[in-house]
């Protein structure tokens, strides 16, 4: 797959932004809330934040809303209306800031969305967003992409991935898909030609920590391992961890009522509640915390690598940043690749 | 199907038969002719009953595939939307997402006995499959039904058991458990597994299908494998929390394999090599 | 906005408030019709969700009246329930919900005028105030299509 | 905290208690619950001033709890949460041995809960300055930009329920939130869904809250939800003179007294 290859001059970046906006485009872009980073419309270029490290929350939201309509009914006296939700309403969006480790995500919603029957809710979502990716020039220790199969410039997922070539240089942009060169059409002004440029000297620094295909084996016979129960004494059985991360995709379906009409509505969830599997009779065959703390581990680094062909985990380290007791997912899937044979 | 998955049929409520305390069967008419004709489904599949404004809840189609114009759902009322479907009558409307899931693979039973194994409100799956085979009953040799429940109030489908009972080409034992029996009753008394036991059907060429509760299924596998079926001749279904039905919202799994996806029915061999989470 | 006429939910206890309606009714004292009753055991019983439950069904007043205290039918119903709404009106206010449209009252059984004059005078002052739109405001916007980070 | 190590130690070999719940270090600078059930992990055993989070949500867990009698290294705000839970009939002397940690950082020994019950009694529970300039700012406000500010606040919640998990108040098996017949708060994190769940989680917690910030702290979204129940402890000294939590006390919401002061009931 060639790339094309293009060099923005670092003060036409405002430019991007505000041609963009002229298109009547919707941009998300990294703005600071109560002290944290998070996806937020902005209009203008001086609103994104730039010197941070990774946003709170993943931008798994713009393609997959923590709440979203997927039909509307109405009783009448001779029956029922039932209206879908109407695909074309969706919004042109840009995602603008997007960390490499959440574009990759995209390819593990989209294998869950699109495993046998295709969710056209998701998927028009994702057809309407233009992913413009920033590499990572920063990373702490709860990254881990280079573990996850992926890394600080990697390109899998955004449409247009922008390397800022050291700390106030200019940016090579490299352009993935169709809509990434449109955005290049768009403001074709701005991108000229780049010549060879080795942008892994301005990435960040990303340790590999461990071999996610050695773990996926060991997962396989660790059922019953005590190792479950231990990492998960800590454990407080909240959605924080689900609810920030990129590829997390489970989700409820509610019904909401007001008078005759109502909604039918799709809502994040978690399997770390234990509603999620608790049976009507009572009945619930992940009682325990070790149980549900089991089941995400192995989701991501066994069930969904064997079903989907692709790893549940990006190693972007939110879940760790997040979780209120610092359960971290590094430190476990450390202590799985040494503890269990 | 439209191309929203989560859009489900239209469908009126064609008659209600109340079955047993709090058991009510529904046969429901699309109200779209077009979605009628089109629909097919296998014995085994499931689906989606959905009241609108309360929510959705997930049962077996009851209803034979053989038997077209119309699907049958029966189920207890226990939880939000199943509390609201016993409030609906005949006539109003409610909609039907599926079919979903695997199925009894019945072609392959051809010319083999037939054992089935059913308990309290688990009837329904297998009746589905009751009346397919019953459909095309010259394609099985011997076929056996034991069902059981707890008192002879809590046996569904009083009527279609009579039928079954006159009919001289199967072999039809109900029995209560110990207690549950009426002064006239003339079935067996005691639980499944025992009766299973004392009945004692011979696993030469045949295929046991077994639903129930899983204190049931529990005592009742070791009785059938005493008897000398094979466990890949033993088929069940898994009943799991479910809300799409469709491998997305990721709540039905076990290890690795959905119930929605890889299930509902499985064989015992799968079954023992499902984690311990079910 | 002339012809609002607001919507008004009254919480109100058996023994004291819902028969010195009752009363008001017998003794043929006119009073405002926005008002709509549910009846209660007791005050003790008026739970906070159902106010905001009616908030979100639509109601652009509430009325929450009982016995007198030492008047409880079951003696220690209304103090409970008087320590409750302090609280949670102290709560209502603090989040801006606009405590003038919960009226909380003691109506007994033989005050027939009072409870015409409360529903009377909080129907005028909830026209004047006029629908509650922030409440309904919220309520209508169940699903953002898609909400900011 | 070299004599909570020998302390801990002391206890394990003697098998007076089979957990001793303390904290660790953790990723970055921050500090984690640790369960040491072997004499010799006690000496992972930490406190330094980034140990904040309120340990007694541990004592009502299930798989803690099953372990059998646990002893437990408390701060101020935990052994103020302990209290509260005695007082809930959560825990009680035969299943919870409580090291102190007074504010001077000194270990302090309880041999059961009324000690530890007059040892919390001489600090009243203060909500510090800072948070203190927030509530009279927003008391300054009009209703409506109170509304507008806490709308605002509250729609970036998407009801991960951390704030819930941190509490160890918060400890009912299932909460009003897990019933569906009838769903009182709904489930999707739109705008209403979350406003009536965090009216309700201050309503739940009125005369309960300890102001350990333990829900501030668990939120990953930074949204000011321990604004609601400071202003409810503030409530209730201004109504009712304030509250303590007490082993045999009255509970300040389940009581009365007749002469309740008020100025909006007609």
């Amino acid at each position: 797959m060639n790339i094309d290859k293009w060099l923005v001059r670092k003060d036409s970046l405002e430019k991007l932004f505000d041609i963009l906006k002229q298109n009547s485009k919707t941009i998300y872009a990294p703005a600071t809330k109560n002290g944290k980073v998070s996806f937020i419309e902005t209009d203008s270029f001086s609103g994104i934040t730039t010197d941070y490290i990774q946003t709170t929350q993943s931008s798994k939201e713009i393609v997959f809303p923590r709440t979203e309509k997927i039909l509307d009914y109405t009783k009448n006296r001779d029956g029922m209306s039932v209206k879908g939700i109407d695909l074309k309403d969706i919004p042109e969006i840009i995602l603008w800031g997007v960390r490499p480790c959440d574009a990759m995500g995209i390819d593990g919603l989209s294998a869950i969305f699109n495993w046998d029957y295709k969710d056209e809710i998701y998927n028009n979502r994702l057809s309407r967003v233009t992913v413009l990716g920033f590499s990572c020039s920063k990373s702490d220790e709860y990254c881990f992409c280079t573990s996850a199969g992926g890394g600080p410039g990697n390109n899998a997922g955004s449409d247009i991935l922008f390397t800022q070539l050291g700390t106030d240089g200019d940016y090579l942009a490299e352009v993935l898909t169709e809509k990434g060169s449109a955005v290049v059409l768009l403001a074709s002004g701005l991108f000229e030609k780049a010549g060879e440029i080795k942008k892994e000297q301005f990435l960040a620094e990303v340790p590999v920590r461990f071999n996610k295909e050695e773990i996926r084996k060991k997962l396989e016979n660790s059922f019953e391992s005590e190792l479950w129960i231990e990492h998960s004494l800590r454990c407080l059985g909240c959605g924080a961890c689900a609810y920030v991360c990129p590829t997390c995709a489970c989700f409820d379906i509610q019904d909401e009522a007001h008078g005759k009409a109502g909604t039918r509505v799709r809502c994040w969830d978690s399997c770390g509640f234990s509603l999620f599997t608790l049976h009507t009779s009572g009945h619930n065959p992940r009682e325990l915390q070790s149980q549900r703390w089991r089941q995400r581990i192995m989701h991501k680094f066994s069930y969904m690598p064997d079903r989907l062909s692709v790893y549940g985990c990006t190693g972007c380290g939110r879940c760790s940043r997040a979780c209120p007791v610092d359960m971290n997912i590094l430190e476990h899937l450390i202590s799985i690749q040494e503890v269990i044979v | 199907m439209t191309d929203n998955l989560y859009m489900p049929y239209l469908m009126k409520i064609e008659k209600v038969t109340y079955e047993a305390p709090g058991v009510k069967t529904f046969m429901l008419k699309f109200i779209n002719e077009e979605d009628q004709n089109r629909f097919t489904f296998k014995a085994g599949q499931f689906g989606e009953y959905s009241v609108y404004g309360v929510g959705e809840s997930t049962f077996c189609i009851a209803s034979s595939p053989t038997r077209k114009g119309y699907i049958e759902c029966t189920f207890r009322q226990t939880g939000k939307v199943t509390n609201a479907l016993s409030g609906c009558e005949e006539g109003s409307i409610i909609g039907f997402r599926g079919p979903y899931g695997n199925t009894f693979p019945i072609d392959e039973w051809k010319g083999k006995n037939l054992l089935f194994i059913a308990g309290g409100i688990a009837l329904p799956p297998m009746r589905c499959v009751i009346w397919n085979a019953l459909d095309q009953r010259d394609n099985f040799k011997e076929i056996t039904i034991i069902y059981g429940a707890r008192t002879v109030n809590d046996l569904v489908y009083k009527h279609e058991l009579l039928d079954w009972e006159r009919r001289k080409d199967i072999k039809l034992v109900t029995t209560v458990d110990p207690g549950g029996e009426s002064p006239d009753w003339k079935g067996e008394i005691g639980f499944v597994p025992t009766i299973v036991e004392k009945i004692a059907p011979s696993s030469k060429n045949s295929i046991a299908i077994v639903c129930g509760p899983p204190v049931m299924i529990k005592y009742t596998f070791p009785v059938l494998t005493k008897l000398g079926f094979q466990d890949e001749n033993i088929y069940t279904t898994l009943e799991n929390r479910m809300k799409c039905g469709f491998g997305k919202c990721g709540r039905c799994n076990v290890g690795k394999y959905y119930v929605c996806k890889d299930g509902p029915v499985f064989t015992l061999s799968q079954l023992k090599e499902l984690p311990d989470e079910y | 906005m002339v012809d609002f006429e607001p919507k008004i939910v009254a919480f109100v206890c058996n023994w004291c408030t819902y028969a010195g309606a009752d009363l008001t009714g017998t003794s043929r004292i006119k009073y405002a019709s926005n008002v709509r009753i549910v009846r209660f055991p007791c005050t003790g019983r008026i739970d906070y969700m159902l106010l905001l439950k009616a908030f979100a069904e639509g109601a652009d007043g509430i009325i929450v009246s009982g016995c007198h205290p030492n008047d409880c039918h079951y003696t220690s119903g209304n103090f409970h329930a008087r320590r409750r709404w302090i609280m949670f009106r102290s709560l209502c206010d603090f989040m801006g919900i606009d405590t003038r449209r919960i009226k909380f009252s003691w109506v007994s059984a033989a005050e027939g005028a009072k409870w015409a004059d409360i529903v009377n005078t909080i129907v005028a002052s909830i026209r004047e105030l006029g629908p509650y739109e922030d409440y309904k405001k919220v309520v209508k916007k169940p699903v953002k299509e898609v909400s900011n980070g | 905290m070299d004599d909570l190590r020998k302390r801990a130690k002391e206890l394990l070999e003697s098998s007076t208690v089979k957990v001793v719940i303390g904290y660790e270090q953790g990723t970055a600078n921050k500090t984690r619950a640790l369960f040491v059930e072997k004499p010799e992990d006690a000496v992972k055993l930490i406190f330094d001033s980034y140990c904040v989070q309120n340990l007694a949500v541990y004592v009502t867990k299930r798989e803690i709890r099953d372990k059998g009698k646990m002893a437990i290294a408390a701060t101020l705000p935990v052994l103020r949460s302990i209290i509260q839970l005695a007082s809930e009939s959560q825990v009680n002397d035969n299943n919870l041995l409580v090291l102190g940690i007074t504010p001077e950082s000194k270990l302090v020994e309880f041999s059961n809960l009324a000690e530890v019950e007059t040892f919390v009694h001489q600090y009243q529970i203060e909500i510090d300055a800072h948070n203190k300039e927030i509530l009279d700012k927003l008391d300054k406000m009009t209703p409506a930009e109170r509304w507008k500010f806490w709308i605002d606040e509250l729609t970036p919640c998407f009801k991960c329920y951390a704030c819930r998990a941190a509490c160890p108040m918060c400890y009912c098996h299932r909460c009003t939130v897990d019933f569906n017949q009838p769903q009182w708060i709904p489930v999707p994190s739109h705008e209403l869904g979350n406003l009536e769940w965090h009216i309700m989680r201050a309503v739940h917690l009125t005369g309960r809250c300890v102001d350990c910030d333990a829900c501030y702290n668990a939120c990953p979204l930074g949204i000011p939800l321990n604004l609601l129940t400071k202003k409810m402890v503030e409530e209730a000294k201004v109504h009712f003179g304030g509250y303590q939590p007490a082993i045999k006390g009255e509970h300040l919401m389940s009581t009365y007294k007749p002469d309740d002061k008020e100025n909006f009931i007609q």
